[in-house]
């Protein structure tokens, strides 16, 4: 043990820090295509003020900290690019309130999607938050730290819009707290006052959150959903639209994949719903299925699967259980994702298909509709055989194309890995760039957090 | 590197009291329900043996006197991976130490032998005599108790563990004999299918003549008269008084009893 | 050795570590994975275990006392079997135990583990102790040798060895006699299972255990077999067949359940108390036998059965699996997983924790010690309660 | 090269033109039938062609031994007129393509059950009603190679079925057996309906799988227990391509002692699941497939049914759920026999 | 000339305890026999403790060396033995200390001596002399006697033999003896002191165990306090562990280390299994638990049934009491 390590034992606690090759290990890789990179340490702190201290000792030593919640962001965002401390805040999973009232939950950074889940299900049946359909370890906070987006996406858009306040630790080492917690113990707003939001989506450049207090949205009793099927891909973003305009429809997804073979050269679109009750169901359905897809029905170029009382739903488990990555028998999997606008899914999918043939790995493309058909997450995953170092190159290739496809239709790789990152700042206005810059000089004078991401050179 | 190991068998006797009973002859004890094993500092020395030749390379040989139920022994050293074992045909238990020793020297004299290693001491009878005396018949320096070995160029560099954990650092000239205490390193476990492929290294056995040894060298200079069961501590004996007294009564007893 | 002798070569990397192993099924809790819940490290979530198998398998990794600890830090509860949704799931716990085994076979493994593996190797139990002194549980309660009885009763190394589940031993014993059971046991011929053995990786050992134990059997002209461990009841019941070795074996509170039904048991004295269940893992999710230990219980009177939010398959693992119960790795701190178990249960308002194995048992013991909880929570085997449910009235 | 063999002379000759004038979905008097029947059959269009909703049940109607509903399908994909919307095919018809590895042949002897495309309810095949059965496949990847692809009628793909249906049968044949119980109906219906109907030949026996369950309780006679219940059976439309096979239903009830309920859709008049008619393109199907639904259920509610009995899984898919809902037990007929033997 | 022989070890200055033991025990045993006590040191400071050990010894051989005072087993071996050859004592009495470890074996072969190492009785019977050895980790006694031999060489367990301060005025005789101090096939290189945090029970020869009984973090201090008094070290049950009282290198036990030590003191442990089977290998368990019924009573040699809080501090102070 050197002296950083037993500095960092006495504020965390000898079992909660390591630099031993095992640990190391296991923290310089990431789930996806990025190349390892050795951490010097590994430390797991349990509260706000451990976290202040080892940012404080990180400032000292000049040494990174990189914070981790659930590592699922596959683009290597978590990764020690620089070495340094990986900060893994899993172990600061306490639900600190919840607020029926002014729906919100205030948690620690740890808290996984999937306890919130749980959680809300067992004592706040009534609330539901915005679930982001990763595997239930990703975290709430990690979530909102990288712009996320969940299952109520297409009603109230990106979790990060969620956000009702925020606790900070500087990468000075100040706790701040943004948002009516600034003020007392209230966590329902961030609003009216000027604008902080220095930390969402900076994937943990400009500090470490330590607790989010999240919006939560009425939860209807029953759920229900229904698979519209469509050749013709260009007819997807007019039924996005106006499905959107219903106002009746919960999350909205096109999606099409070559595999399984059943479903290649379609089109999808998952248009989820709940309700109250039957009657409250049975006027959404009515609304959506006469009232939208009825002509495309009728006219044979659309056909539905489900949105009936009596069809049984087959709804995904929530957080859903993905086994995509086994496809390969290879355990790897990573995609691009970007904010697009809804029109360019044709292209999108078009272009994604080609640069999948090109690398021979099957295509496996999506669209989440992100506030009333104003924008989408649309998403090019790649899977890959972790064992066979060409397939994992093959995937990583593809994934840069599709970086670059995003921008070239005008959209943004939403939590690029540093390649996205870089093909992002080289388009951006060189006024925001600088402000980028100075925000991130004036928070990090020592360049300490997560360094490597978000550089603007 | 050829280094050489000397090994013996002992019974299992870290068990609570009542299991070990004399025998008959009041010279032995009953050793029917007793299980074996090899003695826990000579597993130190094989471990040191080995991982010195993993470095060096060379050769490991276990040697041991004693009788045909100890080639459980030799067979878990060549199973922990010493290349060869040899056993002087000899029931150990009747000899003394400088009749073992005489018969060691006489085998491991004939040879090669860079390095000499022996547990410490023994666990049945914990003389801690063996080692030094092989090291004066053969005429090579030795040291005991040896906690840490550093082997280079024709040298060995060793720590000999002192009373309250002090140490001396020696460096000896090889060939050298060191005697190895428990701690040194992490023996390694002998799994069951590795004694099974153990099976086919060599192990010789040899008696006394073949090594040029009268019987008589045999006759110990010191003889065990007999042997009696240690008082077993049926219970504690409960000093009784208020705090001050009993604490002094204890604090005299622990006194007479030599522990402080 | 290199990753292409090993057995699951094909396999191993197709672990994504998306980290559902951590979770029950509903996700209330990332610690239901009892070495992650003890150490919080990826490094000892399944999926990190793997990685680093993997990596040492490879190359990539020495081998350290501590990637020993690591390894073995698997209790083997089968949680991550349970959980993971890749069609490998089934073999995940295998993958562990072949690596411990590629460890056994190169000699390195943690000395708590070479100990507990020499131990049994000399004296017939992980303790060391004499296995003349096996069979002194039994004293003075009157139960016989196995003798061509209908049942041998087969009471494993923690029943026969450890103070306190001597007791439970014994209580068994007593109600299976009074259930008027036609049974006898062992005593100091009785011999390890091998149960844990194998899970430690030490096949060859568990294979002589298994046979050794397999001839006595025959040779005895046993048929019939009840355990007092769920760990020996796996063993014999999926283990032994491929070594020649069927026997109808059951765990005891398969048998309680029928003597209870049967009413050959009367447990009409019952047992006033608020009662929660705790799954052993080799009778839970190893034997998918969740039901006949809670029968037992709701058949005795005045026992109210309260369920812990973690139960059945998604029940909390007491850490005491795969030789932990002895090596210990995951002890030592308030996330051991004993001491999580039991905070687990005191949430629950009752006022016993019932197990029916008896490393939980001990397991489970200690840990409400560490957590000050003696006042409030008591650990007993479920042939206890039974037992106290059976005394004759005013007895 | 397989040409549906269609007796013309009979058809036009047909005085009661039961085939349409029977159909449940479509009003049609002996004049209009013959009319629209002699359209059909010069490859006209006609407006039966669009109200078909595919139920099948014309091939029993047809007292002649004709097969009506076959033409009808052929000519719905001459006149490109598909009932369902065109997505639906494409992902339909891909569904039947084999995609996860080649035909593995297991060593199997008879009795030989053909699970079709469903292997996964392989688990309902045990106990003593089948211990001496042996079943391919059994591997969920493996299914498509034997998908008897008669799904194919509702979605005016006759021409899918034909080009395919060869090599299915070849693939069963590879396991040389001579007689194969078919788990589904729909395959019974193939081998024993729509092969000889446009000449494709099938080397071996297809038998009804409660040809086999009734045959096998006779066995166990002495084990049954009388199960008194009382139960309704949902007709598969595949079912109407051996409606001489029907009478099993009943033979098969009387030794389970269970009393099939009184009811006004039962036999010829039975209602379909509806499962097809939702998927399909033109306007109302849906509201129908409620209707049907609602009426099917009503009805067996009101006859008392406590267990609804299925065949063909696809049923049970599409509307086991609404049985359960309305009170009833939804079961497959085989789980009810091994109910009854215990 | 019958006489006794003791080979005098010293460390910094200091006879070693073990070297004064065996002095007492040389006196007694030539006053029985009525020969002379022979000591013999080697030393660079002759006036240092030369003096002090006169007065068990009937005469004092001083052995001069320039070296350093300890670790010069080899030196000691060559002037050894050639005083053994020429005075040809019955008897050479040396502590069983790791510095005899080394020597006594070898001397023993130098001079073509039986030893007997180890011992922890040692009586002389009209010229014929009987020892007693402790084997099978103590659980038996074993009783030697000698072939007939001019010199027996033995080692006493260090602690056994009673120390009774000498009361004689032997005399001081400083002789030079031709001492390989530096033999080219064995070179001193020097020696560590332990560095003294990293305590390591497995070695300590006084274990002063806590539990659950000492109650709360605090009376630890009650605990090292007397751990300091005997030169101990603390040791502990699991539960003090888990409580995070003392880190588990200390814990005795299954989960914790197994140790040999001279004496454990239990104090507030009940004695559970898992902690007991750790201790076996002591030579004496003293407990002190309020618990009359407690297990740990049946394995200890010594109890006190009472408060550990109000016993401790008490005993603490006995212990520190000058010797008289």
């Amino acid at each position: 043990m050197d002296s950083i390590c037993q500095s960092l034992a006495e504020i965390v606690g000898e079992g909660h820090v390591s630099n031993r090759p095992e640990e190391l290990y296991i923290y310089s890789r990431d789930l996806g295509t990025a190349e390892p990179h050795l951490p010097r340490y590994v430390v797991a702190p349990r509260t706000t003020e451990e976290v202040q201290q080892v940012v404080k000792l990180a400032n000292r030593e000049k040494i990174p900290v990189v914070p981790l919640g659930g590592g699922l962001t596959l683009a290597g965002l978590v990764m020690p690019l620089r070495g340094g401390i990986v900060l893994d805040m899993k172990r600061m999973d306490s639900i600190l309130e919840v607020n029926e009232r002014a729906r919100y939950a205030l948690v620690e950074a740890g808290v996984s999607q999937g306890k919130l889940v749980a959680y809300l299900n067992t004592h706040h049946p009534t609330l539901v938050h915005s679930e982001p359909g990763a595997p239930g370890q990703a975290t709430v906070a990690g979530n909102v730290a990288i712009h996320g987006q969940g299952d109520l996406a297409q009603p109230y858009g990106f979790n990060s819009d969620m956000v009702n306040g925020l606790e900070v630790v500087l990468p000075t080492g100040e706790v701040c707290r943004i948002g009516s917690c600034s003020l007392a113990q209230q966590w329902f707003t961030q609003h009216p006052l000027p604008d902080l939001g220095l930390f969402l989506g900076w994937c943990g450049t400009t500090g470490v959150i330590t607790k989010v207090s999240l919006r939560l949205f009425p939860r209807k009793r029953i759920r229900d959903m229904g698979m519209f099927v469509l050749e013709d891909g260009d007819l997807v973003p007019d039924i996005l639209y106006r499905i959107s305009h219903t106002e009746m429809a919960g999350d909205l997804i096109a999606w099409s994949q070559e595999l399984p073979v059943t479903v290649s050269g379609l089109h999808n679109i998952s248009i989820f719903i709940s309700g109250d009750s039957e009657e409250e169901l049975e006027l959404k359905r009515k609304l959506i299925r006469v009232g939208i897809l009825g002509e495309y029905i009728h006219s044979g170029v659309g056909g539905l699967v489900g949105l009936s009382a009596n069809v049984r739903p087959r709804l995904p488990r929530r957080p859903p259980v993905s086994t995509i990555q086994d496809i390969k028998k290879g355990g790897g999997f990573e995609y691009v994702g970007a904010i697009m606008p809804v029109d360019t899914y044709p292209e999108c999918c078009r272009r994604g298909a080609e640069i999948s043939a090109r690398h021979n790995i099957a295509y496996t493309l999506l669209g989440r509709v992100i506030g009333r058909s104003h924008a989408m997450m649309f998403s090019w995953s790649y899977v890959f055989n972790r064992a066979d170092e060409d397939s994992v190159r093959e995937a990583r290739e593809a994934l840069y194309e599709s970086d670059d496809l995003a921008l070239e239709l005008g959209g943004i790789p939403w939590k690029p890995g540093v390649y996205g990152q870089q093909a992002v700042m080289e388009r951006m206005d060189p006024n925001t760039l600088s402000l980028m810059k100075k925000v991130k000089k004036l928070l990090d004078p020592n360049g300490i957090m997560n360094p490597g991401n978000w550089e603007v050179s | 590197m050829d280094i050489v190991v000397a090994v013996k068998q002992v019974p299992d006797t870290s068990e609570v009291v009542d299991v070990v009973e004399i025998d008959g002859s009041g010279k032995d004890i009953e050793r029917g329900t007793l299980v074996s094993r090899i003695n826990e500092w000579d597993e130190y020395a094989l471990e040191e043996a080995l991982q010195w030749k993993q470095k060096l390379g060379g050769t490991v040989t276990a040697v041991t006197v004693g009788p045909g139920e100890w080639d459980d022994t030799l067979r878990r050293a060549l199973a922990m991976g010493a290349d060869r074992a040899i056993r002087v045909d000899e029931d150990a238990t009747v000899i003394d130490c400088s009749a073992a020793a005489r018969t060691l020297a006489a085998l491991i004299g004939r040879l090669p032998h860079d390095l000499v290693m022996f547990g410490a001491q023994s666990e049945d009878f914990g003389s801690a005599q063996l080692g030094p005396m092989v090291a004066e018949m053969l005429g090579i320096p030795h040291a005991a108790l040896v906690v840490r070995l550093q082997v280079e160029e024709g040298e060995a560099h060793v720590e000999r563990e002192l009373e309250g954990g002090a140490r001396d650092l020696y460096t000896l000239r090889l060939p050298a004999l060191l005697t190895i205490q428990t701690g040194i390193n992490r023996p390694r476990y002998v799994s069951f299918s590795s004694v099974r492929k153990a099976r086919e290294k060599e192990l010789s056995v040899m008696s006394l003549d073949e090594l040029g040894l009268p019987p008589q060298a045999l006759t110990p200079a010191v003889e065990l008269a007999r042997l009696e069961l240690a008082p077993a501590g049926k219970g504690a004996v409960l000093i009784s008084g208020a705090a001050e007294e009993a604490a002094a009564r204890l604090a005299t007893i622990l006194r007479e009893a030599g522990v402080i | 050795m290199a990753l292409t002798e090993y057995r699951y070569s094909d396999v191993i990397h197709r672990c994504f570590r998306c980290g559902y192993c951590k979770f029950p099924t509903s996700f209330i809790e990332v610690n239901n994975c009892p070495a992650y819940a003890r150490y919080r490290l990826e490094s000892y979530s399944t999926g990190g275990r793997l990685w680093l198998i993997r990596a040492w398998l490879n190359d990539e990794l020495d081998w350290s006392e501590h990637l020993g600890e690591i390894v073995y830090s698997c209790a083997a509860c089968k949680n991550c079997a349970e959980q993971c949704p890749l069609p490998f799931s089934d073999d995940i716990v295998d993958m562990i135990v072949a690596a411990k085994g590629a460890m056994v076979e190169r000699g390195s493994v943690p000395s708590a583990v070479k100990e507990f593996l020499e131990n049994v190797d000399r004296q017939g139990n992980p303790y060391g102790t004499a296995r003349s002194k096996r069979g002194e549980w039994m004293e003075g309660t009157g139960i016989q040798e196995y003798d061509g009885q209908e049942f041998l009763y087969y009471v494993g190394c923690v029943g026969s060895y450890d103070t306190r589940a001597q007791q439970v031993a014994r209580a068994l014993g007593r109600v299976l006699q009074k259930g008027g059971v036609s049974f006898g046991v062992l005593g100091d011929r009785e011999n390890c299972d091998g149960n844990d053995v194998g899970k430690l990786g030490e096949e060859g050992l568990f294979e002589a255990l298994a046979e050794e134990n397999i001839r006595q059997f025959k040779d005895l002209g046993v048929s019939k077999i009840v355990t007092l461990s769920p760990h020996a009841f796996n063993a014999i019941k999926n283990d032994y067949p491929r070594l020649d070795g069927t026997f109808e074996v059951r765990h005891y509170s398969q048998l309680l359940r029928d003597l209870v039904r049967a009413g050959k048991l009367d447990v009409s004295s019952g047992f006033k108390a608020k009662v929660t269940y705790h799954d052993p893992c080799f009778l839970g999710r190893w034997n998918a036998e969740y039901e006949a230990p809670r029968d037992v219980l709701r058949a005795v009177p005045g026992v109210e059965l309260v369920e812990m939010e973690r139960h059945r398959a998604d029940a909390l693992c007491c850490g005491g699996g795969g030789g932990n119960f002895y090596t210990d790795f995951l002890g030592g701190s308030e996330d051991s997983p004993s001491r999580i178990r039991v905070r687990d249960a005191c949430a629950t308002g009752a006022s016993i924790v019932a197990t029916a194995c008896p490393n939980c048992l001990t397991m489970l013991e200690d840990a409400v010690k560490a957590e000050g909880l003696d006042d409030r929570l008591k650990v007993m085997d479920i042939s206890e309660i039974v037992g106290e449910a059976c005394q004759a009235r005013g007895s | 090269m397989y040409e549906l063999r269609f007796d013309e002379r009979k058809c036009l000759g047909c005085q009661t033109c039961d085939c349409l004038t029977k159909c449940q979905y479509m009003d049609i008097d002996v004049e209009t039938a013959k009319t629209e029947m002699r359209k059909i059959i010069n490859g006209e269009d006609s407006f039966v062609l669009r109200q078909c909703v595919t139920c099948y049940a014309c091939e029993e109607y047809c007292k002649k031994g004709n097969h009506p509903f076959y033409l009808i399908v052929e000519r719905q994909e001459e006149l490109d007129i598909p009932p369902l919307p065109r997505p639906l095919i494409k992902q339909g018809v891909q569904m039947g393509v084999p995609w996860r590895g080649e035909l593995v042949v297991q060593d199997v002897q008879e009795p030989f059950l053909d699970m079709c495309m469903f292997p996964q309810l392989a688990g309902s095949i045990q106990g003593k009603l089948f211990d001496s059965v042996s079943i391919a496949p059994t591997d969920a990847r493996q299914r498509a190679h034997f998908f008897c692809q008669l799904m194919y009628l509702h979605y005016a793909r006759s021409s899918v079925i034909r080009e395919r249906l060869p090599q299915v049968i070849e693939n069963i044949a590879r396991h040389n057996v001579k007689e194969v119980i078919c788990f589904h109906d729909e395959c019974y219906g193939t081998f024993a309906s729509y092969a000889p109907a446009f000449g494709i030949e099938v080397p071996f026996k297809p038998v009804h799988f409660f040809e086999y369950l009734y045959n096998r309780l006779v066995d166990l006679k002495d084990d049954i227990k009388p199960l008194n219940l009382k139960v309704a059976y949902q007709r598969p439309c595949s079912s109407r391509l051996s409606s001489d096979k029907l009478h099993l239903v009943d033979d098969i009830f009387d030794l389970i002692g269970v009393e099939s309920v009184e009811r006004e859709y039962v036999g010829e008049n039975a209602l379909c699941c509806a499962g097809a008619i939702r998927m399909q393109k033109y306007e109302g199907r849906y509201e129908l497939a409620d209707d049907v639904l609602r009426r099917n259920i009503e009805d067996m509610v009101r006859a008392g049914t406590q267990f609804c009995v299925f065949n063909c899984p696809a049923c049970f898919d599409s509307i086991g759920h609404v049985v359960a809902r309305s009170g009833m037990n939804p079961i497959f007929m085989g789980d009810l026999c091994r109910l009854a033997v215990g | 000339m019958a006489e006794i022989l003791v080979v005098a070890e010293h460390r910094d200055g200091k006879p070693a305890d073990v070297s004064l033991e065996m002095l007492s025990t040389g006196r007694r045993l030539a006053d029985q026999a009525g020969c002379g006590l022979l000591a013999v040191v080697v030393t660079s400071d002759v006036s240092a403790f030369a003096p002090r050990l006169a007065r068990w010894a009937d005469s004092v051989l001083a052995v001069k060396t320039g070296k350093p005072e300890h670790s010069l087993a080899e030196p000691y071996q060559k002037a050894l033995a050639s005083v053994i050859r020429e005075r040809k004592p019955n008897l050479v009495l040396l502590g069983h200390s790791s510095f005899a470890m080394d020597l006594a074996p070898a001397l023993a072969v130098d001079v073509g001596a039986p030893l007997a190492t180890d011992c922890t009785n040692i009586a002389m019977e009209n010229g014929a002399i009987t020892v007693t050895r402790s084997i099978y980790n103590g659980k038996v006694n074993a009783l030697y006697s000698f072939a007939p031999c001019e010199t027996v060489i033995l080692t006493g367990r260090p602690g056994v033999f009673p120390v009774e301060e000498g009361r004689g005025k032997g005399i001081v005789e400083e002789i030079d003896l031709p001492v390989h101090e530096e033999a080219e096939y064995k070179r001193f290189e020097g020696c560590s002191e332990p560095e003294a945090s990293e305590v390591d029970i497995t070695k300590a020869d006084v274990l002063v165990a806590v539990g659950r009984g000492v109650k709360e973090k605090g009376n630890l201090q009650l605990a090292e306090d007397l751990a300091r008094a005997l030169g101990g070290v603390l040791a502990c049950s699991r539960p003090v562990v888990d409580y995070g009282w003392l880190p588990s290198g200390h814990q005795v036990g299954l989960s914790g280390k197994t140790v040999r030590p001279r004496l454990y003191l239990a104090l507030g442990i009940s004695g559970a299994f898992q902690h007991m089977v750790g201790l076996r290998g002591s030579k004496m368990i003293v407990a002190i638990n309020k618990d009359e019924k407690a297990p740990i009573f049946t394995d200890a040699d010594y109890g006190i049934v009472g408060d550990v809080l109000e016993i401790v501090p008490v005993l603490t102070k006995h212990i520190l009491e000058p010797r008289r």
